[in-house]
C-alpha cells in the first residue's frame, strides 16, 4: 500500500538504547545516509560514562541525536521530535526532552517488569497511558527482527543484535532515506562473516519493509535536501577532521609528522586516526605518558620534524612544563588539548570550554604561546592547518582547544581542493649552512638571532654542517642562546618572547562580525565550539525582529588586531562560555569593557533557545 | 631534512659501529678539539665530570660520524650542563625527560647518533618511568648515566643511589631509602645491553663507550662519577690503587671471570641461582663462570648484578649485556615502509574525501 | 585520629598478619556483605574484574580489621573503579598515582591496611615510577595489579603488558613495544613481595591476598584479568580446563616444583643462571628445583619470571618472592621516636627563638 | 692608637668573592652581630647559577648585601656604600653598582695576570688609576691572614681558607660590632676540629686589630641601635619562617605534620629545615618527583595530616593534576611555591613574581584554589599558619606564593609568644561517629554534604567507625558524593566549589591602605615580596613631599572584600610586579579599573629609587 507523503522542513531524532543496544552505529548510519540525501545536519552523540554499565541500567544508556533539514542548520537540536526507545532505561533517561506530541518508537520486547523495575518504573509506561500526550509506536522490534532472520544460520543473540538494523530500516523508510549506503556499509563491515552479513541486511530491510506495510505509521516523511554552496561534501567529525588537518599540514609544509600522544578520552580517537595513516609517512608513537608524549614530539620537532601531541585536560596539566620548555627553546610545537568536563577526572565524556586559562596561563614564568580554537567539526581541520602554520613559522607551540562536542559531533564538510589549501613551504624554511646569519663558518652561528619581521629565531636541524648549537630552559642570551644570567638581558628575552606572539596578530585574519542589518547594540561573542548554539540563537532572535550581531574567536592568543574596535562598537557584549568566564576575564582585563557573562557547566553544549532568551534580555536592557 | 644515508663499509673498509649504520660518515678525519665548544666548562674543581667530557670528547672521533649528526640531549643537573661542552648539536632539557625527548628525536631521524646524558636523580628520581620504557622499547640512543649518588646541582640531597643510612641535607638523620641497583632495574626493565664504568678509569670507560655505540638499540650505561663536593670518595673502594683490584671484578666476553690479587677470586653459579665468589680457584675448574654478555636470558645479567653491594665488595664493570632485539626506531620505519608497499603513498585529496561522499549545485 | 593499637595476638590465640601488627582488630566477625558498598558494580558483563572483586570481599573479613581500617586507593581505569565497590574507605585518585597516595597515607597511618588497586596501563605505563620507588622504599602497602594487557576504561590500545605485534585502536598495524614483564620489573626495583595469581581461580587468588597480607612491606600482585570486550581470552592458556594444566607452574614454598600433565615436567638450573624444563623428571633427582620464597638474593625470583612467554609456554603463579625486610613507614616512625628520645619532643617557642635573639626595649 | 669615631644614619656593604671564599658565611655572621647589635637591617644574599663556576670566573661570583641602620628600613638597599672584594671578578662584577665615592676594599693577593686576564682586566684596576674615583682599601687579605696563623698546626689551604675570617674581623672593628657571637659561632662550628677553630677565631681577632691599628682606616663608624617594636628578635630568612610556620601550624591545630616534597632550588632549604624537627613529629618524605610529593602529602591529608608540599616553578607544572584532585575532593593541602625566574628552568638562583596566574588557573577544568603571598621574609612565618588555618577549615588547597628573594633574605623577626598565635583547633573538627549528619548508622553518612557556613564538606578519616566513604576525582552528586553526570548537578558543584572559595573573603581582614596623611590621590598596589622595594620608594616619594597610598595584598584568592572599595578611593592606581602584570590583569578584568602596571622582569627586586621614580612620574599625571 502507498501512504500518504508529509513534507517537513526539519527533524531531529534521538536513538536511545542501552550501550549493547548498537545505538551509535544506527545513529551514524543514519547519518551518513542523511548526508548522502544532501540535508544540513548536526549531530550530538552523547556516551555514558567512560566505563560500562550494566545492561538496562540507566547508567548504560547511550544515545545519539540527529538534527537534519532542507536548510543550513547550526545545532544538534535543542529537543528531538521522534526518539527510539530500545528499552526501559532509554525511555526512562530521554522522555523529559521529548516535547508533548513527539513521536515514541518504544521496542516493547524490552519492557520487562525486571527491566522496568531496574529503572524504578512501578507500571509499564507504555500501557498505563503515562505518555498519552505522545504518538506512541509500541513495537516488538527484536522479536519481529529475530523472526525476520529465521532463516538465516545465525546464533540467537547475532539475531537479536540486527535489531538496530530493523529501527533503521524503519528509520529509513520513515523519513525517505536512500539505502545503498548502509547496505555497501555492511558488506564490508562484515565481508568476513557473510551469513551475518546477509541476516543485517535481511534486518535492514524487514525494518524498511515493516514501516513501509504495517499499519504503525500512517504517513511517511520527506526532506528536501538543503541548498548548500556547491560542491563536493562528507560528513565529517572534529576529531576526524583534525586528524586529517594535521596530516595536510604535513604534507603541505613538507615536514615529516611526529605524534606523541597517550591515549584519554575524547582525545584518543585522533591518535587512533592517525595511527591508520602510516601510509603518510606520519610516525605515531603511543607514549608511556603525556609528558612522554609532548616530549618525543619536542625531540623530532627539534629534529625538524612537525611535532604534535593530543590529549585532554588531565593530560594538559602534565605537559605544562615540556610546553614551557618549548617556549623557551623557541621551537614548534602543536598541541592539541580536547577540552572535557572538569575539574580533575571531572566527566571525561562530556564537553566543557574550561581549560582555556590554562592553556593561556598555565606554566611556570612568563610563557606566551598561541592559542586557537576551532569552531565546529569541520573547522577542526582548518584550524590543525592554521596551528602548524603559526608553529613552524613563528617556532612557537600552539594550542589547540577542540571539546568533547566537536571531537564526537560531525557535520556535512565540504571537501576542500588540495589547490585552495595553503602552502606552507612558503612561511618557513630551515636555517641553511651558510644562510642564517652567515653560519659559513666566518662569524659563528647564533641560534638566537632573531627575523626582524617575525622575531622568530632560526630553526637550524641537527645534520645541518657548521650550525652545531646548543638550547636549553635556562635563560639564553639574545642572539648568542648562551646561557645568561644577566638581570636586563632577562627582562629582554621576557619581552621578546611576548613580543613575539604579540607580533602574531599582524599575521591572521581580524575578527568578522555577522551583523546583516548593521543595526545591532548588542554583540554576541563567543569562542570554540558554541559556535553552532550562538549561531543558532542569534538567528531566532532574528527571526524574532531582534537585532544582533555575532563573532566568534578562532584565536585566543594573540587576538585579532581589530577586537578593541568590535567590542567598542557595541552598547553591550555578551559572551556565553561552558566555564565560569575564562575569555571574559580576559577580555575585560585587555580591553576594560564590562561585557556580559553567560556561564552553564552542564557538560553539554548549550541550547539555542535557552541563548535566544538570554540574548533577548540584553537587547531589552541594552 | 638530510637524506638518510644506507648502511654502509668505509673505503678504508672497517665496519660501521652497529648503532650508525644510517648515519653518515665523517668526510674528514676529525679530532677531539673538533668536539670542544667555546663554552667554558663549569664544574667544580675535581669533579669526575671532567674525567667522562675528555674521555668522551676523545672518542667522538672514533665514530667517524661527522659531529653536525651528533645529538647530545640531557635533563637538569650537574652532570646534565655536558652538551654545552661538546661542540654538536645538543639539548638541555629539564629535569628526567631527556629519554623521552631523545626518543622521539631518534625515531624520526635515523641518520642521527643519539647520545643522552643524564645523572642518577635525573635519570632514576624524577625520570624513571622514561628510563625503564626506553630501555623495553629499545629506541637507538645511547644513555650514559653519570652516578654519583647525591643530587650534585641541588647542593647534596641523598639520591635513588644513596645508600641506606645516608646523612644528607635531607637526611640528616640518615636517608631511609633501599637504593635502586640501576643495572638491576634495567635489567627488569628489558634492557638489551647494559654496562658499568668508572669516571677515572680513562680506558675502560672509552672501551665501554665504544661497545655502546656499537650495539643498536638502548644502550644503559652506568659511569660511576665522583663528586667531590657533596659525596666524596663515594666509589674510593673501586678507585683508589689499593683497593681496586681487590674489588673490581672487569667482565670480559667470552673470558673465565677472575678478579682480586694473590691467587684471587672466580665466580660460580650456587643452587638457586645466585653467584658465588670462589676463593684462589682452579682456573681448570669448569664450574667457573665464563662471562657471556650475549646470552639471551637477562638472568645471568641480573645475578651478576646482585654482586654489588653497598661496600663495593665484589663490583663488576665491564658490559653485563649487548644482545641483539629489533629496535623501535626501525621497526617504526620498517612499519612504515611495509604499509606504504603494501597500501601505496597516502593519497591526500582520498583521504580528504573519505568513503561516503555526495556533490552539491 | 584513632590510637596505633601495640602489636597483639587475639584472644583466640592466632598470629597477627604481618602486615597488621599495628592494626586495631575488629571487635566482631565481619562478614563479605559487611564490605558490598551499596553503589551498583558496573563492569562490562563477563568482566574479570567482578571475580577479582568477589574474592576480594569475601577475603576481607580474613584480616580481622574493622572495616573502617581499611583503606583502598586506586588510580584510573576499570579496575580503578574497585574502590567503589568496596565499603570501606577509597579513594579514587588520578591515573597512575595510586602509589604515592597510598605511600603518604601508610607512612602517616600505620594503624590502616592499605590497598592499592590498579591496572597494567595505570601502574606501569603512566604509574611506572611511583610503583618502582615504592617497591624500593618498601612501604606497608598491598598492590593489586590488573593486568588484563589492555586499556579497557579508554576503550581499547595496547598497554605496556600487551604483546609485540598486538592490533588495536592505536596499533592498527600491530604494536611495535616489548612489553614489560611486570614481575622481572618489580624485581629488577628491589621488591620485596612479589606473586601472581589468576581471577578465575578463586582459591588460589584468595591464598595470593592472604600472603600478601601476611607480608609487612610492598606486596606487588600480579592479576590476569580477562577483559572480554577489547582482549578477550587473552589467558586462555592459563585459564582453560584443557590447557592450564599444561602451562600453569604452582609455586609453593618448600615443595619440589612438578607441572604439566602426565609424567609432568620439573625446573633445574642452567649452567648461566636460566631455568630450564625438564620433563618426565625423577622426583628423587636433586638437582630439581625446590621452590624457596624467602631467598635474599633476587637472582632466583629473577630467573622464575623470565619462564613466562607470550605463549604461556610455562608460566609460573603464586608467590615467587617473599623476604623481611624494614618497611619504609616502620623506619619513618623508629626514626622520629629515636630523636624524640635523644633530643627530647620539640619546644615550639625554642624553635622560633632559634639560637641569636636579642631584645629590644 | 684610637681613631676617630663617625656617625652613620645607614651603611650597605656588599660582601662579594669567589664562590669558595666563604662570602655568605661572613655576611650571615655580620649580620647576626649587626642584629643583635639592634640595627634594623635587610639583606640580599645573590649566588650564582646553581652549578660552580670555575674559581675566579665571573659566573662564579657571590655576593651577600647588607643593609642596616638606626632606622626600620625595608630594603637591602639599591648601591653598596662599601664593596669588599676578595677577587678581580669580584670587583668587576660589582664595580658598576658601587656610587663614586664609595669604599672598596680589594684582596690584592687574588690581582695576579692570571685573575685579572680570566675577568678581561688589561691592566691591574687598583694600580691603573681607574678607580681613582672611589675610597680605595688595597690590603693582601690573604697573605696577612696567612702570616697571622703561622703558628697554628693547620695547612696553607686551611689558612688561606681563614681569609673570609680576617676580612669579617676587619669590617666589624670599622662598624664597631660586638664580636662575641662570631666567637660563639665558630667554636661550636668547628668543635670537631679545635685546631681549626682557634685558627679562625685567631684569624677573626687579627682581622679586628688590622683595622685598629694600620692606618689603611682613619675612621671607624658607629651606627645607633634601631628603636624596633619592644620584644625579643632574631634574624631570620623566609625559608626558614616559613619551616617554622609550618610547625606551628601543626602543633597549634593538634594535627601530624607530613612533607612530601622533592628537591628544587630556590624550595629545598625548606626540605632541609624540616627533615631537621622529627622532634616534632615531623614526618619528611623526599619523593621521586613533584608529583608523588603531593600525592603522598595528599594521601597524608585524606589520613587526616596536616599535608604540605614544597617546591618552585618546575615543579608546579608538575603538581597541576594532583592539586586538581585535591580541590575535586576537597580536602586541605599546603603547597609552597617558592617562585625563582623562568619560563622553564629560567634562572632558578633568581626571583620573580610570574607565577601567580599558574597558580590561579593552571589547571584543568574549574578548579579554584586559595592563594597567599608573604611579603617579607619574617611573615612567611604568619603566612604559613594562615594557609594552614584556611586549608583544615576549607578542606580546599591552599598555594603560598613565595620567592627567590623572601626565601634567601633576611630581616630581624620579632619572635612571637605561643600565646599569640591562634588557636587552629577551634577552626575545624574531624568528623565524628554519629556526628556530622548524623552517622550513627540511622541515616548513610553523606562525605559532601556542606557546612552551610563554611560550605566545607565533612572532613571524614578513615578509623572513624560508620563514615567509611568513596570519593574520587570524578564529579560527585552534591551531598552523597556518589559519581553523577547529571548536567545540572556539574554546573551546581562547579558553582558551589567556586562560591566556597569566595565566600572565604568573608573570613579574612579586610585590606588595609598605609596613606598617613590621607591625601593621597595616587595608590601603590603590591603583593609578595616587593612590599619592601614599595614601601622604601613610597617613604622617599613622601620624604620628597609627594603623597602616595601604599596598599598590599596578602590574599590573591579570594581578594578582601574592601579591595573594589579601595582602588575605587584612588585616581591613579599603580601595580608593580616582577612579571608581566599578572595581578594587574585580574584586577581590571575584576574591577574594570585601569590599573597602570610597572614591571622589571629582571631576577631581582626592584630598586626603591627606580620605583620611586615611576611613582613621581604617575602622581605628576594624576
Ligand atoms: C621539575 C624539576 N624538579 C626539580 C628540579 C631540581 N633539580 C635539578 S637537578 C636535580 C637533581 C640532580 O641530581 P642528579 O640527576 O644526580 O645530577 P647531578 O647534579 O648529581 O649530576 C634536581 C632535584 C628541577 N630542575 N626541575
Ligand atoms: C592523566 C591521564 N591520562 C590519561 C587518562 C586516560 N586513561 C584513563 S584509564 C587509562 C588506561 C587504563 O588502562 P589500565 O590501567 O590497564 O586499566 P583497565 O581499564 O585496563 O583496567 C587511560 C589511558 C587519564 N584518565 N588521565
Ligand atoms: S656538585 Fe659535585 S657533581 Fe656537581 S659539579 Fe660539583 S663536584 Fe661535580
Ligand atoms: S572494558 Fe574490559 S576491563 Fe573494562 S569493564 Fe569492560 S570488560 Fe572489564
Ligand atoms: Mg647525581
Ligand atoms: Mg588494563
Amino acid at each position: 500500500m502507498t501512504k500518504q507523503v508529509q513534507q517537513l522542513d526539519r527533524v531531529i531524532i534521538r536513538f536511545a538504547g542501552d550501550s549493547g543496544d548498537g545505538m551509535q552505529l544506527a545513529g551514524d548510519r543514519f547519518t551518513q545516509e542523511t548526508a548522502t540525501f544532501g540535508n544540513d545536519l548536526s549531530t550530538l552523540p552523547n556516551f555514558p560514562a567512560e566505563i560500562r554499565a550494566p545492561a538496562g541500567t540507566l547508567p548504560g544508556v547511550s544515545s545519539f541525536q540527529l538534527h537534519f533539514a532542507d536548510h543550513d542548520i547550526l545545532t544538534p537540536g535543542d529537543a528531538p521530535d521522534v526518539l527510539v526507545a530500545m528499552n526501559p532505561a532509554a525511555l526512562r533517561a530521554n522522555i523529559d526532552d521529548l516535547p508533548r506530541g513527539g513521536d515514541i518508537i518504544a521496542n516493547t520486547d524490552e519492557f520487562t517488569k525486571r527491566n522496568l523495575t531496574k529503572v524504578g518504573y512501578e507500571a509499564n509506561p507504555l500501557e498505563d497511558g503515562s505518555l498519552d500526550g505522545y504518538r506512541l509506536h509500541a513495537i516488538p522490534i527484536t522479536s519481529v527482527t529475530v523472526k525476520a532472520l529465521e532463516g538465516f544460520a545465525i546464533s540467537k543473540k547475532d539475531a537479536e543484535r540486527a535489531k538496530n538494523m530493523f529501527s533503521l530500516g524503519m528509520l529509513c523508510w520513515l523519513y525517505s532515506r536512500p539505502a545503498e549506503g548502509t547496505l555497501r556499509f555492511l558488506e564490508s563491515k562484515f565481508a568476513a562473516k557473510p551469513e551475518i552479513m546477509r541476516a543485517n541486511i535481511a534486518a535492514f530491510q524487514a525494518g524498511w519493509n515493516f514501516g513501509e506495510t504495517t499499519e504503525e505509521f500512517s504517513v511517511q516523511y520527506e526532506i528536501k535536501p538543503a541548498t548548500l554552496p556547491p560542491g563536493q561534501y562528507r560528513n565529517i567529525t572534529g576529531n576526524t577532521a583534525l586528524a586529517n588537518g594535521l596530516v595536510a599540514a604535513a604534507q603541505l609544509s613538507g615536514l615529516p609528522m611526529f605524534l606523541g600522544s597517550y591515549p584519554i578520552t575524547p582525545a584518543s580517537d585522533i591518535l587512533h586516526e592517525l595511527s591508520k595513516l602510516k601510509r603518510f609517512g606520519i610516525r605515531t608513537f603511543q607514549a608511556e605518558d603525556e609528558i612522554s608524549g609532548v616530549g618525543a614530539a619536542l625531540g623530532a620537532a627539534f629534529g625538524g620534524a612537525l611535532g604534535v601531541t593530543t590529549t585532554s585536560g588531565p593530560g594538559m596539566c602534565l605537559k605544562a612544563e615540556t610546553i614551557g620548555l618549548a617556549v623557551a627553546v623557541e621551537l614548534p610545537l602543536v598541541v592539541c588539548d580536547i577540552q572535557r568536563a572538569g575539574p580533575s577526572t571531572g566527566m571525561p565524556t562530556k564537553t566543557e570550554q574550561a581549560d582555556l586559562l590554562m592553556a593561556l596561563y598555565g606554566r611556570n614564568g612568563e610563557s606566551p604561546v598561541v592559542v586557537l580554537a576551532p569552531s565546529t567539526p569541520g573547522d577542526c581541520f582548518a584550524t590543525a592547518i592554521e596551528a602548524a602554520r603559526i608553529a613552524v613559522k613563528y617556532r612557537t607551540p600552539v594550542i589547540i582547544l577542540s571539546d568533547g562536542y566537536l571531537a564526537n559531533g560531525s557535520e556535512p564538510w565540504r571537501i576542500p581542493d588540495l589547490s585552495d589549501l595553503p602552502d606552507l613551504r612558503s612561511e618557513f624554511s630551515f636555517a641553511a649552512p651558510g644562510g642564517a646569519n652567515g653560519a659559513d663558518g666566518s662569524q659563528p652561528f647564533l641560534p638566537f638571532l632573531r627575523d626582524p619581521q617575525t622575531l622568530a629565531r632560526p630553526w637550524a636541524i641537527p645534520g645541518t654542517p657548521g650550525l652545531e648549537h646548543r638550547i636549553g630552559g635556562i635563560e639564553k642570551a639574545d642572539g648568542t642562546g648562551a646561557i645568561s644570567y644577566d638581570p636586563d638581558n632577562h627582562d629582554k628575552m621576557v619581552r621578546l618572547r611576548q613580543a613575539k606572539i604579540d607580533g602574531i596578530a599582524a599575521d591572521i585574519p581580524p575578527l568578522e562580525v555577522d551583523d546583516p542589518a548593521g543595526d545591532a547594540r548588542v554583540l554576541v561573542l563567543g569562542w570554540g565550539s558554541t559556535f553552532g548554539s550562538i549561531g543558532a540563537a542569534v538567528r531566532r532572535v532574528r527571526l524574532a525582529g531582534g537585532a544582533v550581531a555575532h563573532a566568534h574567536l578562532r584565536y585566543l592568543s594573540p587576538f585579532p588586531a581589530n577586537l578593541a574596535d568590535v567590542l567598542k562598537r557595541y552598547d553591550k557584549v555578551l559572551v556565553p562560555e561552558i566555564n565560569l568566564g575564562h575569555l571574559a576575564l580576559v577580555l575585560r582585563g585587555r580591553y576594560l569593557i564590562d561585557v556580559i557573562s553567560y556561564n552553564r557547566v552542564r557538560g553539554m553544549p548549550f541550547r539555542a533557545s535557552e541563548l535566544a532568551g538570554v540574548i533577548q534580555d540584553v537587547i531589552a536592557n541594552a | 631534512m638530510p637524506e638518510q644515508t644506507e648502511s654502509q663499509t668505509a673505503a678504508d673498509g672497517h665496519a660501521r659501529l652497529a648503532s650508525l649504520t644510517l648515519v653518515p660518515r665523517a668526510d674528514h678525519q676529525q679530532s677531539t678539539k673538533d668536539f670542544k665548544s667555546d663554552q667554558e666548562v663549569r664544574w667544580c674543581p675535581g669533579c669526575g665530570d671532567y674525567a667522562i667530557l675528555a674521555a668522551f670528547q676523545s672518542f667522538l672521533p672514533e665514530l667517524d660520524v661527522p659531529r653536525e649528526n651528533i645529538v647530545i640531549i640531557s635533563g637538569i643537573g650537574c652532570s646534565s650542563r655536558l652538551p654545552y661542552y661538546v661542540n654538536s648539536y645538543g639539548l638541555h632539557s629539564i629535569h628526567g625527560r631527556a629519554p623521552a625527548i631523545a626518543a622521539g628525536l631518534a625515531d624520526s631521524r635515523p641518520d642521527l647518533s643519539v647520545w643522552v646524558i643524564t645523572g642518577d636523580g635525573d635519570a632514576l628520581s624524577i625520570g624513571g618511568n622514561h628510563l625503564i620504557h626506553a630501555l623495553r622499547r629499545n629506541v637507538n640512543i645511547k644513555i650514559l648515566l653519570f652516578n654519583n649518588r647525591i643530587y650534585g646541582l641541588t647542593k647534596g640531597q641523598y639520591s635513588p643511589t644513596s645508600e641506606q643510612g645516608k646523612v644528607t641535607k635531607s637526611s640528616p638523620f640518615g636517608s631511609l631509602d633501599t637504593p635502586f641497583n640501576p643495572l638491576s632495574l634495567a635489567l627488569g626493565a628489558e634492557a638489551s645491553f647494559v654496562a658499568r664504568t668508572i669516571d677515572s678509569d680513562r680506558k675502560h670507560l672509552t672501551s665501554v663507550l665504544r661497545a655502546a655505540a656499537d650495539h643498536r638499540g638502548t644502550a644503559f650505561v652506568e659511569i660511576y662519577q665522583n663528586c667531590p663536593i657533596f659525596n666524596d670518595d663515594a666509589f674510593a673502594p673501586v678507585t683508589e690503587p689499593g683497593a681496586r683490584d681487590e674489588h673490581v671484578i672487569r667482565l670480559e666476553h667470552g673470558q673465565q671471570v677472575r678478579f682480586g690479587t694473590g691467587p684471587g677470586h672466580g665466580l660460580r653459579f650456587g643452587p638457586l641461582g645466585s653467584l658465588e665468589v670462589v676463593d684462589a680457584p682452579d682456573p681448570g675448574d669448569d664450574s667457573l663462570l665464563v662471562h657471556d654478555a650475549h646470552v639471551t636470558d637477562p638472568s645471568y645479567a641480573f645475578a651478576l648484578t646482585r654482586l654489588d653491594s653497598t661496600d663495593f665488595a665484589h663490583t663488576p664493570i665491564g658490559v653485563f649485556r649487548d644482545v641483539e632485539r629489533a629496535t623501535y626506531d626501525d621497526a617504526m620505519s620498517a612499519q612504515i615502509e611495509g604499509v606504504v608497499k603494501r597500501q601505496g603513498a597516502g593519497d591526500l585529496a582520498a583521504l580528504l574525501a573519505g568513503s561516503d561522499t555526495w556533490r552539491v549545485g
